[in-house]
């Protein structure tokens, strides 16, 4: 059978265990599903999250998510790949968005997600706009997020 | 053409695209971000630290001597912050 | 809020999402959620595996998960890890196990789940016995398990 | 003293735990090992290849040199599989 990438981009929210069942349906050559659910985080005090207002490149997001997953495809033996990211506005405790990796085994599963992750965070065109008790404003990248990203790449 | 801008790129030009046809002088990414700076308060304000900005042509990201020859949509916006 | 460890052996399968929801609900300190979950795989010929059955050391496995457990809150900043290990006959495309870890970042959760998994495959008292058409055996221990629990051993 | 078997171990002595009253000059789980094994040709079988075999002693790993006095609970099984 053949490797199965899904991607979405969406303001609804997202069923984790969904994502798995069809990343898993009728197939018995997976055995290991890893998950990475990036959740908003709050807080307490006048500079803590109130909500996030995510923004994206339509067009641009899918095909950035789309090069990234063919490309861990191409690095590890992956059954299946999921990204789903939600755009618009996400309060505290909601999830953002999440990634599911898929393979006979586990090391291919967890390297591919923190890969995909990895390469999300700093390559992806998302933006995140912040509301906070003092005013909003939008959310700086870190730098640590390039650096996390480079260490998958090639010589 | 087409030019998008996003986030507070988007905000400060107050505009999320228009339609330009720079001068042929202007032959890179680089170029383009000095060329729409000189077109009002609003674009120097967007673009006053040009390092910081981030370009894709065509949906890919490019880096500031990409030629901009060709290019349909060529986007301008801040490092991202999804994930 | 401190951090949470749940952990389960049972027969009965578990739901992902709901251990999900368990780790992160009413907490807004949680910036990511790793999930591992553990398949069982099976295949086609004589010698592929129709159904795994799963003894454990009742007392020492608890005990043993809730060590290692322990030992990730020490190493990295979780909000949480929750594990859920089955017993008893499994067929393929059923869940064997799952790890959830929870973290304000994402690297902690990915590495304390990559952790755990290879700790639990050295280190649990749980063994698997294999129905192949061919016949039933024991599954035998693979000493890449050991060398990847090894590579997290302090100097 | 009561002893556990896990997996093949148990299969092949053919019952799950026992208690046993080992002499004073078995003082090692190595020696426990040694011991066992002339207990019985299904003992023997169990334990021919001892390096192969794990033992706990009250829950924890331990290795074929480490004294049993005082343990209430021995367990002998082959390298675990589980995860």
């Amino acid at each position: 059978m053949t490797a199965a990438v899904t991607i979405r981009i969406q303001t609804a929210d997202f069923d984790v265990a969904q994502e798995i069942a069809a990343l898993t349906n009728s197939r018995t050559d997976i055995g290991a599903v890893v998950t990475f659910s990036g959740i908003c985080r709050g807080g307490q005090g006048g500079d803590a999250t109130t909500a996030l207002t995510l923004e994206h490149y339509p067009g641009m997001a899918e095909a950035e998510i789309a090069r990234h997953a063919e490309e861990a495809m191409t690095r590890w033996p992956l059954t299946g790949v999921t990204i789903v990211h939600r755009v618009g506005r996400i309060v505290p405790g909601e999830n953002i968005m999440v990634v599911l990796t898929a393979s006979a085994h586990r090391q291919a599963a967890f390297q591919a997600a923190e890969f995909l992750m990895d390469y999300l965070k700093a390559h992806a065109p998302f933006w995140k706009r912040e509301e906070t008790a003092d005013g909003t404003g939008w959310i700086a990248a870190k730098t640590d997020d390039d650096e996390a990203a480079a260490r998958w790449d090639k010589d | 053409m087409k030019v998008l801008y996003f986030a507070w790129v988007r905000e400060r030009i107050g505009k999320a695209e228009e339609t330009i046809e720079p001068p042929v002088a202007v032959r890179t990414v680089g170029d383009l971000i000095g060329w729409l700076t000189t077109r009002g308060d609003e674009y120097a304000y967007a673009f006053e630290a040009p390092k910081v900005i981030r370009a894709a042509i065509d949906h890919t990201h490019v880096r500031p001597d990409t030629a901009i020859a060709g290019a349909r949509e060529i986007a301008f916006f801040p490092p991202m912050t999804g994930g």
